[in-house]
């Protein structure tokens, strides 16, 4: 099993907000790993280290190490770009361009250099079948993707971060604003999808982090309380404050 | 001003004379409707006199309608507003010199020349002893009583009526004509004769000076007239501000800039 | 997409040569913006340079407090500013009690219908008619029909209408800003939706009501086709709404057109910008303070 | 308190009805002016009458429709590049603290009195274009003249006129895009660049062509500054260094002087005015709804 | 046991869409009623019919009964100023008005008439000590509500609502916004609160359901499709559904 991702003692702060402190994780290749934790804890803020996405907050402030195949992407002259297509984003709140689900599909692609329309037929039809949304949308790829439904959009985003290859997969409650039908649609998804691509997605929901991942973290105020195998974290967490959590006593 | 002595003796005579008088109308006549405003009002505390712009045509409405006790213009009354029954008071004149750009080395235009040259027929100065360039002609707005009073004694205003080239510029005031033809070479065009400053060259026109003189002695033909409008039987406060204008104080005030008509 | 290194070694040529690629693009799309940016600046400091420079050194105190005369070409221009300050009062103590309210009835009482739509679109067509309509009409409505004549009733009411879709839409704007949950607040304690308004909503968006105030101030201080039509150029000193006025815009374009005086109209044209600075940098405060609050 | 609160209501729509009968009766009191003319005359003969010379009962406005078209369609050109740019600089290049200088000194630009902007052109601009301009234009065609009154300088004051508004209301529209997409933009390897002009701009166009529309009515609208420095040559013009006469410039400088029947051509070229600002309008409300329509849902 | 609120046979539109479908509820006398259900299932919109908030909505029709003290709040001249002081409402987030503490307690007792001052700082005094703020704030009444923090701000609203002397107090996942130990007091709070009033609150955590609550009804799309004791509910549910979703099988 290897480590695609691993982070050694990172530090973020917004201003002089701590917002993340002293974080050590690993991430495996090809396994899914779930962030949980109250709300503010800072998990969403990790998540977002790991494709340089701070970068666009000003006030923010990260010492500390983050390996990915083992070069520190926090290096000097590290090309975020190229970071950014290895390692791809799927939000919230599902978030399609306002164009047509092709145009929302091609864009990377068009943006990394592929031109002809033949390929870009391809990487649309691949992508999209990948996301078992193929069938339901194939006839209206020209139509406006802010018509489709709340779960259709999401996996039209993961479509999106598909088509231009990355290695890994970072999910921020993907399926919080999805109805139920939606969100079980999603987690069987992520189960096809762990067979390719790496995972980390943060949840809000312990049902869901305890069904679909292998590796679970627990954060709290900007720490890593407990780091181990989804199962023993469920089933004999080492901390007090993780057992409190998953059980509903707070958060 | 000099209106210490008047100021006694009609003191004495009409202590009593108080009101309020709205002079409305052409910009050109305001300076003068304001100095003469100006005088009276120091001689009768009581009086208020108002002087709005607006211009010649909202004189002419103005007076009509009963807005203003007094509309100026500072043309002609055209024979449409003839039957509005205005008394009309022409109570100065008004020299119109014709000025070129200060670089230019014309001294001297026939009104013939003039004619044509605002009429569009000549477009360049070699075709009047000047140099080779084009010239850029610059005239006042449709309506204006400068260039009414100007074309139709040029000529510009033919049988067709006014015959102005479609290739002038046009100007919204006499200070505008006066800074475009400072400002611009090879032009022409004409202003107020109280307006006139070295910023321009003001040429002999058939080869007599622009001058307060030569206008008074008919030798130089460009001027016009400033007229005061009035509708029907005036309040006495007007009557006595129209008698002031048409006494030796009053056009001595006109003569300062403009041209009496005593 | 099978194995990571194999990508990995795939993609790093490829990409070399679109960076380089997409740089030039780049790189012309910033020096555009940053030009553009820069062309703006200089622009605003040659105009407002140009005057300020001509005319700053012809205001006095003499200047200030005399009245001019001779249309303008000597003395000061005491009278104007107070005609200034007069028909701008006028204009806006018209305008923003029902610029202001029209915006509440908006916001919070407008249910989306037909009717109401063609009165939003009569608003922005307000908006839209350029000044000089606002002139023929206060000209032949205020001055001629109703017979107000020149004066700082028919200029303020004249005035009052052009800065009316401004205010609205200011007012508008602030009035959406407050969060919904305030009204909720009061409303589920049992409050009426106007008592509501008055002590909850529009305290709240006080500051962004008086941004739009001191823009409807600053559009009428800048008029002078609209003005000049209806409050007159007269260049006495106002007594009463029925007496009229000479507005500092209007003294600066009759300077300008004549060619009166080449100082005063520096000087005027200066003051007026001066005048239009410390407009903006009230606006500006007051946003702030309003931005601080909300944020806070 | 019902009642109370009822009356209230009735209140607010007055005040906000105000708005509405302004409208109206600027529309009464324009057409009743104007509108003799215009039956007179002919409408087709007015609007399509190439000859403008109201003393001679001439009342042919093409010539000021040109012009005014033709001030607008250059300031548009000048100011719409230079307002996106700007407004882009604003929402996504610049650091705050300059941004936040930048916008307030662009808001300054619209705080100015037009006057001054007339006197600026008149006493800077048109010089310049007949000595630098001028010039340069004449190494391509050897005939061109100009006074330097002219589209050109109209345009570029114009231009500097609208910034503002272009500017501001663009700048609004491209902050409120959604940072969701730009973060979607960024996640998939996109740069800043593309970011801006692939999805943000596009994502923001609807408040951009409002900016636009806007600005272009203020440009029609504009008079005391076009006055000055187009030179009101009511001709219908060759190029951009020609002199025009513009709707509004044409009325604020003859209703002065008018004779009755003049004045009332006048109003009608208010009416004409005022009809293409509704027009305006309408086409603008039309776009936006359009463009509301797929952007939105 | 006395029922406080019935509702019988209520449905809700918005627009075309049906949001509440034949809703049937008790609402019982000093007791906690729990509201669970999926995102979008119509939990908001059914507590905001019980004060009528839903008035504000342009679009909404309303039929069915809703029955307060056995008078329908719904019928026609039914006065919905005296309905919404004698139900008070606490929100999602909290929401002081921006102004100081004690203005936004009094703010209530002024509207309805209350001036002497001397009564009001009683009310101010009282309220805050039932909700256990008037230590923490007693020497700051007249600083801006919104420097307290988020715990405070929501039992500020707390007692802002009590100020009116509600009879009912409706809660919209009043803990949502809080870290744990503001929740916690909250919880507690109403524990206290309900030996006075009659509380219904929405809530999305089943483990703060089972906490606090008596009653519990399940919402699934505008439906109430289980409706009993929430010990009944949570550990013998009838419906299979009820069991998914307390079981985080979804939502
Ligand atoms: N841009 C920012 N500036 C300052 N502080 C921030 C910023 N973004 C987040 N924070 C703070 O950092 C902390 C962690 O936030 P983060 O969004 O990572 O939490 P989270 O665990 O994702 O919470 P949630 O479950 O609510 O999404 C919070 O206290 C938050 O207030
Ligand atoms: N103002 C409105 N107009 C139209 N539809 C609405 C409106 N408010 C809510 N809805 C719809 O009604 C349904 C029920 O919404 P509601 O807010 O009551 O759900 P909820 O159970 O409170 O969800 P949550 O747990 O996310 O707060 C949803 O499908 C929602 O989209
Ligand atoms: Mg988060
Ligand atoms: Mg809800």
């Amino acid at each position: 099993m290897d480590t695609k991702i691993k982070i050694r003692n990172l530090n973020l702060y917004y201003g002089n907000f701590q917002a993340l402190s002293d974080v050590e994780m690993d991430i495996y290749d090809n396994k899914i790993t779930a962030l949980i934790g109250p709300s503010g804890c800072g998990k969403s803020t990790f998540l977002r280290t790991l494709n340089r996405m701070n970068d666009l907050i000003g006030s923010v402030k990260i010492d500390g190490n983050v390996l990915l195949d083992n070069q520190n992407i926090y290096e000097k002259d590290y090309d975020v770009i190229r970071l950014r297509r290895k390692i791809g984003m799927v939000f919230q709140k599902p978030n399609p361009f306002p164009k047509s689900i092709y145009e929302n599909i091609v864009y990377g692609p068009r943006i990394h250099g592929t031109k002809e329309k033949q390929k870009l037929d391809e990487i649309v039809e691949t992508t999209l079948k990948e996301v078992a949304l193929w069938d339901e949308v194939k006839d209206r790829l020209k139509k406006p993707a802010m018509g489709l439904s709340g779960g259709q959009q999401q996996r039209l985003c993961i479509a999106r971060c598909l088509a231009v290859h990355p290695e890994i997969i970072l999910m921020d409650e993907p399926t919080s604003a999805l109805d139920p039908v939606a969100t079980l649609r999603i987690e069987s998804l992520l189960e096809e999808l762990v067979k390719k691509y790496t995972i980390v997605i943060v949840t809000h929901n312990m049902q869901q982090a305890g069904r679909v991942s292998d590796y679970t973290s627990f954060f709290l105020n900007g720490k890593v309380l407990e780091s181990d195998e989804t199962d023993i974290i469920f089933s004999n967490p080492n901390n007090k404050k993780t057992e409190d959590y998953i059980t509903g006593r707070f958060g | 001003g000099g209106g210490e002595e008047p100021a006694e003796t009609n003191g004495q005579e009409e202590e009593t004379l108080s009101g309020t008088i709205v002079i409305a109308g052409s910009t050109s006549v305001q300076p003068l409707s304001e100095e003469l405003a100006a005088v009276f009002m120091d001689q009768y505390p009581d009086v208020t006199i108002e002087v709005q712009g607006g211009g010649s045509s909202v004189g002419v409405k103005s007076a009509a309608d009963g807005i203003a006790d007094i509309g100026a213009a500072s043309r002609e009354i055209k024979d449409s507003e003839k039957s509005l029954g205005l008394d009309e008071y022409v109570i100065a004149k008004d020299g119109i010199a014709v000025v070129v750009n200060p670089d230019s080395n014309i001294e001297d235009l026939t009104m013939e020349q003039i004619q044509k040259i605002y009429t569009g027929e000549i477009t360049n100065w070699s075709a009047v002893g000047g140099s080779d360039a084009n010239i850029v002609v610059v005239t006042r707005e449709e309506g204006s009583g400068t260039r009414g009073a100007f074309i139709e004694i040029t000529g510009v205003d033919g049988a067709d009526g006014d015959m102005t080239t479609e290739n002038a510029l046009v100007q919204p005031s006499t200070g505008a004509v006066k800074q475009t033809v400072a400002t611009t070479p090879d032009s022409i065009g004409y202003i107020s004769l109280g307006a006139l400053d070295d910023t321009v060259k003001g040429i002999k026109v058939e080869g007599v000076d622009v001058s307060v003189d030569n206008i008074l002695d008919n030798s130089y033909k460009i001027s016009r007239p400033f007229n005061y409008l009035t509708n029907g039987a005036v309040p006495e406060v007007v009557q006595a501000f129209l008698d002031f204008i048409f006494s030796v104080e009053g056009q001595e005030i006109v003569a300062q800039e403009f041209i009496s008509v005593i | 997409m099978t194995n990571a290194t194999e990508t990995f070694e795939l993609i790093v040529p490829k990409e070399k040569k679109f960076s380089k690629m997409i740089n030039w693009k780049t790189y012309f799309f910033y020096f555009f913006i940053y030009l553009m940016a820069t062309v703006t600046i200089l622009v605003l400091i040659a105009i407002i340079g140009y005057i300020l420079i001509n005319g700053v050194l012809h205001i006095d105190w003499e200047f200030l407090t005399s009245e001019p005369s001779k249309m303008g070409k000597e003395g000061g221009i005491y009278s104007i500013i107070i005609g200034t300050l007069y028909l701008t009062l006028v204009s806006v103590v018209i305008a923003a009690p029902i610029g202001i309210l029209a915006a509440v009835y908006f916001t919070e009482y407008a249910k989306e219908s037909r009717w109401i739509k063609m009165i939003r679109f009569g608003t922005e067509i307000l908006a839209g008619i350029p000044s000089i309509i606002f002139g023929l009409f206060g000209f032949t409505f205020f001055v001629i029909f109703l017979g107000f004549r020149w004066s700082i009733l028919s200029g303020g009411l004249t005035l009052a209408m052009m800065i009316l879709p401004t205010l609205i839409r200011a007012t508008e704007e602030s009035l959406k800003t407050v969060p919904r949950s305030y009204r909720e607040g009061s409303l589920s304690l049992g409050a009426t939706k106007w008592q509501t308004i008055i002590k909850v909503v529009l305290p709240s968006c006080l500051s962004g009501i008086l941004t739009g105030l001191i823009l409807g101030i600053g559009r009428a201080v800048g008029e002078t086709a609209a003005v000049m039509l209806t409050a007159g150029s007269s260049l006495g000193v106002p007594h009463a709404l029925t007496d009229p006025a000479r507005t500092m815009s209007v003294h600066l374009y009759i300077l300008a057109s004549e060619g009166l005086s080449r100082e005063k109209t520096f000087a005027t044209a200066s003051l007026l910008i001066i005048l239009v600075l410390i407009i903006n940098m009230i606006a500006n405060m007051v946003t702030q303070r309003y931005i601080k609050k909300a944020k806070a | 308190m019902k009642a109370f609160e009822k009356a209230i209501e009735k209140l607010l729509l007055i005040c906000a009805i105000t708005a509405t009968l302004s409208v109206v009766i600027i529309t009464l009191f324009i057409f009743k002016e104007g509108v003799s003319v215009l039956k007179d005359y002919g409408i087709v003969n007015f609007i399509f009458g190439s000859k403008w010379s109201p003393t001679n009962g001439q009342y042919g406005i093409l010539p000021l429709i040109a012009g005014s078209l033709s001030v607008t369609l250059g300031a548009l050109v000048i100011g719409i590049p230079t307002g996106l740019a700007c407004a882009i600089f604003l929402s996504e290049v610049a650091h705050k603290r300059s941004a936040k200088v930048l916008k307030s000194a662009v808001e300054l630009l619209a705080g100015i009195p037009s006057v001054v902007y007339g006197f600026f052109g008149l006493a800077v601009l048109v010089p310049g274009i007949r000595q630098y301009i001028l010039p340069m234009v004449q190494l391509i065609n050897k005939d061109a003249t100009t006074s330097g009154f002219s589209i050109l300088a109209g345009a570029i004051i114009l231009a500097i006129m609208i910034l503002p508004t272009i500017v501001s209301i663009s700048e609004n529209a491209i902050s409120s895009v959604p940072i969701e997409y730009k973060e979607a933009s960024l996640a998939l390897g996109a740069n800043h660049q593309e970011t801006i002009t692939r999805v943000i701009v596009p994502a923001a166009k609807s408040g951009i062509i409002s900016s636009i529309i806007l600005g272009m009515g203020r440009a029609i609208g504009e008079t005391m500054a076009v006055i000055l420095i187009t030179g009101n040559m009511p001709k219908v013009p060759g190029s951009a260094l020609d002199s025009v006469a513009t709707l509004t410039g044409t009325i604020a400088m003859e209703m002065g002087y008018a004779t009755p029947e003049h004045q009332k051509a006048l109003f009608a070229v208010g009416i004409v005015l005022f009809i293409m600002i509704v027009l305006l309008n309408i086409a603008a409300n039309f776009t936006l709804h359009k463009l509301g329509g797929q952007t939105n849902d």
